[in-house]
Formats: C-alpha cells, structure tokens, sequence
C-alpha cells in the first residue's frame, strides 16, 4: 500500500542530509513552507545549498535557516527584499554564496531537472553580464544561451490539499514554485493544509501529480511569515540572541 | 503650459497606447499605477509572473488574501476568466512571446532601446534581477516609464547604457514626464513632448541624439493627480 | 472587448494559409479536432506540413485530409496504425514527407516553441538511428543529443470547455497534445464542446489560459472517428471514389 | 516438467518482480498482460504515456469512454488517486526517471542490455517509434517480456543487436518462456529457468553466453492460462 503520509514534521525532514541542495517553495508570502524550513532548522542538517525565488525576510522561515547557519549557498533571482536583512549582512559579510538567476531562468532549469532535459537555450540574459562565459546559438537569427538542468536532492513544498498517493492542489497564486520542484528533488516533502481521502481530489484537477512526491505532512493552520515579521517573531525562539 | 507631467500622469499617457484585448504584464513600482488609467472601452488581461492571469484591482480590506498576490508580493483579486499556472508555465508564456506589452522601469535606456534597470554595478551592491531579463526579451513591445533625468539630473536616455543591461535592444517606446520617444530603426524619435518644453531644450536633457523635431504632437494628459 | 468566439467552423479556419505547418490534437479517439479538419478540407490550404502523434485512420479527419492532397510532410511519432492505409499507400507512392520524431521528444519541442526555449538537450535516441548527425553533449556522465523546438503556423485542438478569452478545459485523457500546441502555434483554433460565461470555469482548474488561443468554435457533438470508420465514412462524401 | 511458459504465465512471472508502490508503464500489446497479476497486497501506480496516472481495468461495456484511453488506445479506467496530464508532463515523468518500472516487448536484446523494438530496419517498412525510446531511457527499469526466440528459431538475446537500436544499455532483465535473464555488469545472468529445459538447451537457444549454470533456480508459474 502506497502511504506518504508522515505524522510529525520532525520525521518529515529527518532524511536531509548534510550538504544537500534544497528547493524552497513560495514566492513573497504565498506557499512557503515555513513549519518544514523551521522542522529543517531543528534537524540541524548543515552545508546546505538552497534554491527559492528570494533569500527570506525576517527572522522566520528560509531567513533563519540562513541565520542558523547551515547554508552554504543561496540560489535565488531575487535576493533583496524589504525584510532581507538576514541575508544581507551574510552576503556583505562574506558568509555566504549567492548565485543570480533570472526568475524563468531559474524556474526552467528546475523543470529541466524534473523533466529529463539535460540543458536547454534561452534568449534571457544575452546583453548581460549574466550571459558571460557562457555558450551561445543562434535560432531564428536570435542569440540564445545554454543553460543547465539545477537538480536538487530535497523539496520542501506548501500545497492545499493531498492525499496518501501524494496527489497535490495548491490555493491561487500559492501555487508559484510548487509544482517545477516537486518535479526536480530526489525527495520531495509537501506540508498540506489538508489531508483528503484518495480520490477527493477529481484526476483532472491534480497539479500535481503523486508520483513526484515522497513524504506529506499535514499542517492545518501554517503560520504568517508576514505576521511573524510584524510581531518581530525569530526562529528558533531566542535565536537572535 | 504644462512643463511636466506626475507620475500617475505618464501612467495614464502609457495606458492610451495599451490596446484592447492585450495581455500585458506591468513591472513592480510605478508601472502598476497604469492599470488605473486603462481606458474603459478596452479589456486588458494583466499578467503576473508568479502565475496569474486577469488579475483585477486591490483587494477591499476584508477580503484580503496573501495566496493571491501580484508579483510585487501585493495583494490582488482575480477577474472572472482569470486563471492560475506555475513559475515555469508563467515564464514559458513570457519567454515564448505571448505577452503583448510589458511596463518597465529604467535606470538607463540606450539609443538602440538596450535597457539597463536591474543594477547600479557597485561593488557591494546585492545583485537581484527577478524577472526582468525574461520580461524583457519576451514580451512582444517594452515600454519603459521612468522620469526623464535622474534626480541629479544626470541622463537617463544615453547614447550607451554606462550600467549592466536588462536586455539588448529589447525597448521600443520610453515614457517619461516630459516626452514621448519612440526607439525605431534609425534611433530615438520623439513621439511628443510636453509644451512647456522646446526640443531644443528636450535634446539637451537627453544623452543621445533626437530626431522627431518637426513631426513630434503635444504630449498631453488630464489632471489625474 | 475580447471574443474569441467565431460562429462556424469555416470561418474559423479561414485563416489558414498555403504552406502551414499546422499542429493537430489528439491521441487515438481522444482529442481529435475532427469537425476542424474537416473545415480545413473545404477551405482547401494546400502544402501543408501536419504534426500528431499518429498519421491518421481510415477515411475521416487527418487521414481525409492527407487523402485531399493537401498535405506536403506528415511530423509524427507512430504513422502506422490499423486503420493508416491513406498514409501507408502514400508514403509507400512517395507521395508525402515523412519525420518520425519520438514521442516525448515531439512533445517537448512543441512545448519548447511555445516557451520560448530555443533548444534542448534529451538522452532520447542516443545510441538509435534517429541521433545520427545530432550534436551531442555530457550531462552527468551521459549523453545528450540536441532537438530543436517545433514551430507552428496554425493549431487545431479539441477542448471540452471554453470561454470567450479562450480558456479551455479537456475531458479526461483527450488533454494530451492539446495544450502544448495551443502554446506553440501563432494561431490557435479551437473547437470546444461548449462555451461557457466568461468566470465559469474557476481558475484553478483552467488548463490552457486564454494567452494561448485566438479562435474558438463550439462544436456540442463531435462526430466520434472510430463509429466512422466503423461505418466507412469517407470525408468530404464521395471523396474517395 | 514445465517446458514453457504460455505469455499469460510469462506476464504473471514478470508481475511478482514488481514492488508494492511501483509507478509501471506497460508497453502497447503482450506487456498489458502484466496488470491482471499484480499480487493483491500490492499497490501499484499504472502510467500511460498519453496522460494518465492510476489507471484501473478494463471498463464495463456500458462505460467504455473513448475519451479515457490508455497508449494502447483502448478503453480504461481510473482509480481513485489518478490524475490527467498533458504529453509533454507525461513524458518528463518518463524522461526525468520517475517511472520506475516500464515493461515493453522486444525483437533483440544484446549482451549489454541494447534494445531494439521498433524497426526490423526493412527497406519498405513505413518507420515507427512512438514513446519507446524515451520509455527505454527513462524508465528507472526497463523489463523485457517476449518469447526466447522467434518464431523460426531465431535469436532473440544476442551478442549485438543486428535492428535498429530503441536504446542502448537500458535493459535490466529479459522475461521469457523459458527463462528470466538479468543483464548484470559482466553480462547475461539466467535467475531462473523451467525445468524443462536444460541450461546447455537454453544457451543453445540464446544468441551470447549466458552466466548462471550453477546458481539459477526453476522458473515456475501458477496455471493462469
């Protein structure tokens, strides 16, 4: 019988290992999987590399994995924000890799990743400092660069509702970077607002499907990074300290 | 005799040139004041590259919902025929040329419409690019809103971008607070200019040369704040 | 205002030019825009290339229309079936073009013309026939060939619901082709078999997002290939004596 | 003393091989036959490269839908817990190695796990290759059901595959009448074969040398017709 379901978020997590390349779900406020990156905190898996679309805010979620220091390297399109001063004094200070992507960049070498294509072209970035080094092909009479596959060996993941298949729906724009990494990680890790009996979920309306996810969580009422930011809330409790 | 318009005004001029039934994707900051000026005959589908299409204004306070957000981490509501995708799904659309304009910002437009706005180049600056290098390749027509000089006055329109670029001859009009310049073929024409403003006096607030003198029309727009 | 919806099923292929390269939904019975093709016979477009997966079935829909004439090159992955004696005797007269692509590499380079992906990299082929005089490249300690993206004029897709913008939903499995080559075609035609109020279909669950699609005909009840054959229909009536 | 297997006894040998959570895709044709004798404790994912995941049995007459077709284009069904996608997801499932089981059929395998089960390369044979060469490198396992030899005695396991190739070095095991033959590092191992048959008849019916004289155990199979 086929059952992805963990009980506890600690166990969720407990297969990171140390080194691991991570992909982070969410963009600003919507699907972040905050109980799984504190649950990752926790479980203290170290010389991390991690992939998401920002480099946090605050002292919550993503931004106090990095405070935490088990992050090695930041891959991300965007890494200034409002709130990013965690990330901000790391990278100024030398603490930490950063790597910039553009955001379809980004989210096309993920998919790439997930779907079996081993490198890919795009005309993003020719004209830019970014297309350095990098090798070039004409299409059409257009310049395109080569881009390579990024595989990852974790997915942390926020949907809306699952099964015990791991079939995945996602609320509105939370769905952003949920599907593509699901698709691109060894193991994927989906904390579900609610957990449905298999078939609740109609096969026309999967987003994602079960096969790309290995490991569900239920966590019925996550958090607010943006209430915890407000609330100058730090995790761990005290962690700033 | 106007000498310059606001910002909500240039956010209206660029909206006129918005046509019906376009699908438009407008960048973070000022851009997205000139959803407000769409005129009303026209229907626009607004694109978000977090995954969203036929998005429509600011959410009523009470029906604010932080899943549904634009990609300037805003809240938004959706329009009935909107619809939902993933990143990829998202910029596939942009990168494939479906979107029919993007609204950018600009620290520097070049006389051959290379666009520089996603660094200044300091060296201790955090570089961060979002989307725009995607935007800008992708979108079938760029627009570009942003104030005619910079604060210190320094030129915005220039012969070369002396900043990293977004994208390379991607930008086709520039609309600032006191003209109208479209980036054609033979290099900047400007569109119309404000009337409070000789040519003479637009060329020398500009570091590339202008054609347009003799044909360019007044550049006009209501007192919309 | 935007109305994608055109009254008939002439009109809406009417743009259709000599010489197209026209993208075709469907897999088996699934999906097929049979009454489009038939209104693709009438409009008469000739030296056209034709992309499905399969190479058409007895004397209806895609096989009909390479019976008219009006078909230079068939791209597909499988072009023998039961039922492929039009393309069979065709082929084997020399009277078409034929580019047997594997399936998921057909797929994926119509879903990379549709995304702006200039080219990609797939182990499919390596070591076959069909790599022969591919560039090639190492990712991960193997080889890659390099396929190019698949452009189109023209696509013909059958959807189950549409609204005026165009968004589509499919019935079941006859999704297959359908939304990648609403992405890859400059023109996308649309036979729908019913149009719904524009909000009618949640968006959450809009499979291909109205950016895709350019004209949409409601055809309520497609006439089904198989029951045709069965009957030996032949398209246009009286065509095949 | 079993001397063969019949096909249907060669699908339920091949079924025991597949674990309980496995995502399979079953080749068009003889491999189909695996589905009816998966083991009841296990729970199986069945994949069909049109776009589905979770497909059941065959339906009743009265709810063939030939909108839910499987590769094979023939009627299927769901199970709960199934999900529709479309081509280009269906074959990243493939090709990005998370099927883990696919089953096809096959004029030749060599020595190293080459397949070749697509053309018989003839001069006038209309060319036909549908999902097999993605499936037969993205499949985690590729698992290969067909009788030992042709049926004029030919050599189906050989050296080197004189047929155009579907895939190179992807074979893990070969399912035949009278034999299951794993294809390891140092080349064809026989696990088991029927009792009927010698290991010298079996090498004399298999085109390259075969390991496992000494260590293979008696391939048997329930009567299931």
């Amino acid at each position: 019988m086929i059952d992805k379901i963990i009980e506890n978020l600690a166990e969720s997590v407990s297969v990171i290992e140390d080194g691991a390349v991570v992909l982070i779900s969410g963009f600003g406020e919507s699907g972040n999987p905050t109980e799984l990156v504190h649950a990752l905190i926790d479980h203290g898996a170290r010389d991390l590399t991690l992939v998401n679309n920002n480099a946090g805010n605050g002292h919550v979620g993503l931004a106090a994995l990095l405070e935490s220091g088990q992050v090695r390297k930041m891959i991300c399109s965007f890494p200034r924000s409002s709130h990013s001063e965690v990330f901000d004094t790391m990278y100024v200070g030398g603490r930490i890799e950063l790597e910039v992507v553009p955001q379809g960049t980004l989210a096309e070498r993920i998919r790439a990743a997930g779907a079996g294509i081993g490198g890919f072209y795009t005309r993003t970035t020719i004209g830019t400092p970014l297309a350095d080094g990098k090798e070039r092909r004409i299409y059409n009479g257009e310049e395109y660069v080569l881009e390579d596959p990024l595989y990852a060996d974790v997915a942390l993941v926020k949907a809306n509702l699952a099964d015990r298949w791991g079939n995945l729906t996602y609320r509105l724009a939370a769905r952003n970077f949920g599907p593509i990494m699901c698709t691109a990680a060894k193991t994927t890790i989906v904390q579900a607002r609610q957990i449905v009996d298999l078939g609740e979920i109609p096969p026309e309306q999967v987003v994602t499907p079960g096969i790309y996810v290995d490991r569900v969580v239920e966590v019925a009422n996550p958090g607010s990074e943006r209430e915890m930011i407000e609330n100058d809330v730090h995790y761990p409790a005290g962690g700033a300290e | 005799m106007t000498d310059k318009l606001s910002r909500r005004q240039v956010a209206w001029r660029l909206a006129q040139d918005i046509e019906d039934g376009n699908y438009v994707n407008l960048g973070i900051g000022m851009p997205e004041l000139v959803a407000n000026y769409i005129p009303d005959d026209r229907e626009i589908v607004f694109h978000s590259e977090n995954g969203i299409l036929g998005m429509g204004c600011e959410p009523r306070a009470n029906k604010v919902d932080y899943d549904l957000i634009n990609a300037g981490k805003k809240p938004v509501t959706m329009l009935p025929g909107g619809a939902f995708f993933h990143h990829a799904d998202s910029f596939g659309m942009i990168r494939g040329g479906h979107i029919d304009v993007c609204v950018l910002g600009a620290f520097q437009v070049s006389a051959v419409g290379d666009l520089a706005n996603w660094s200044t180049g300091g060296p201790d600056a955090v570089p961060a690019v979002g989307g725009a290098m995607d935007l800008a390749v992708g979108a079938r027509k760029v627009l570009v809103m942003t104030d005619h000089n910079t604060k210190k006055g320094d030129f915005k329109i220039v012969d070369d971008c002396s900043y990293p670029l977004t994208g390379a001859g991607v930008v086709n009009t520039v609309f600032t607070d006191i003209a109208v310049i479209d980036i054609l073929e033979g290099g900047p024409n400007v569109r119309e200019k404000v009337a409070g403003v000789s040519f003479d006096e637009l060329q020398s607030r500009t570091g590339t040369e202008l054609a347009g003198a003799d044909t360019c029309s007044e550049l006009l727009a209501p007192d919309v704040g």
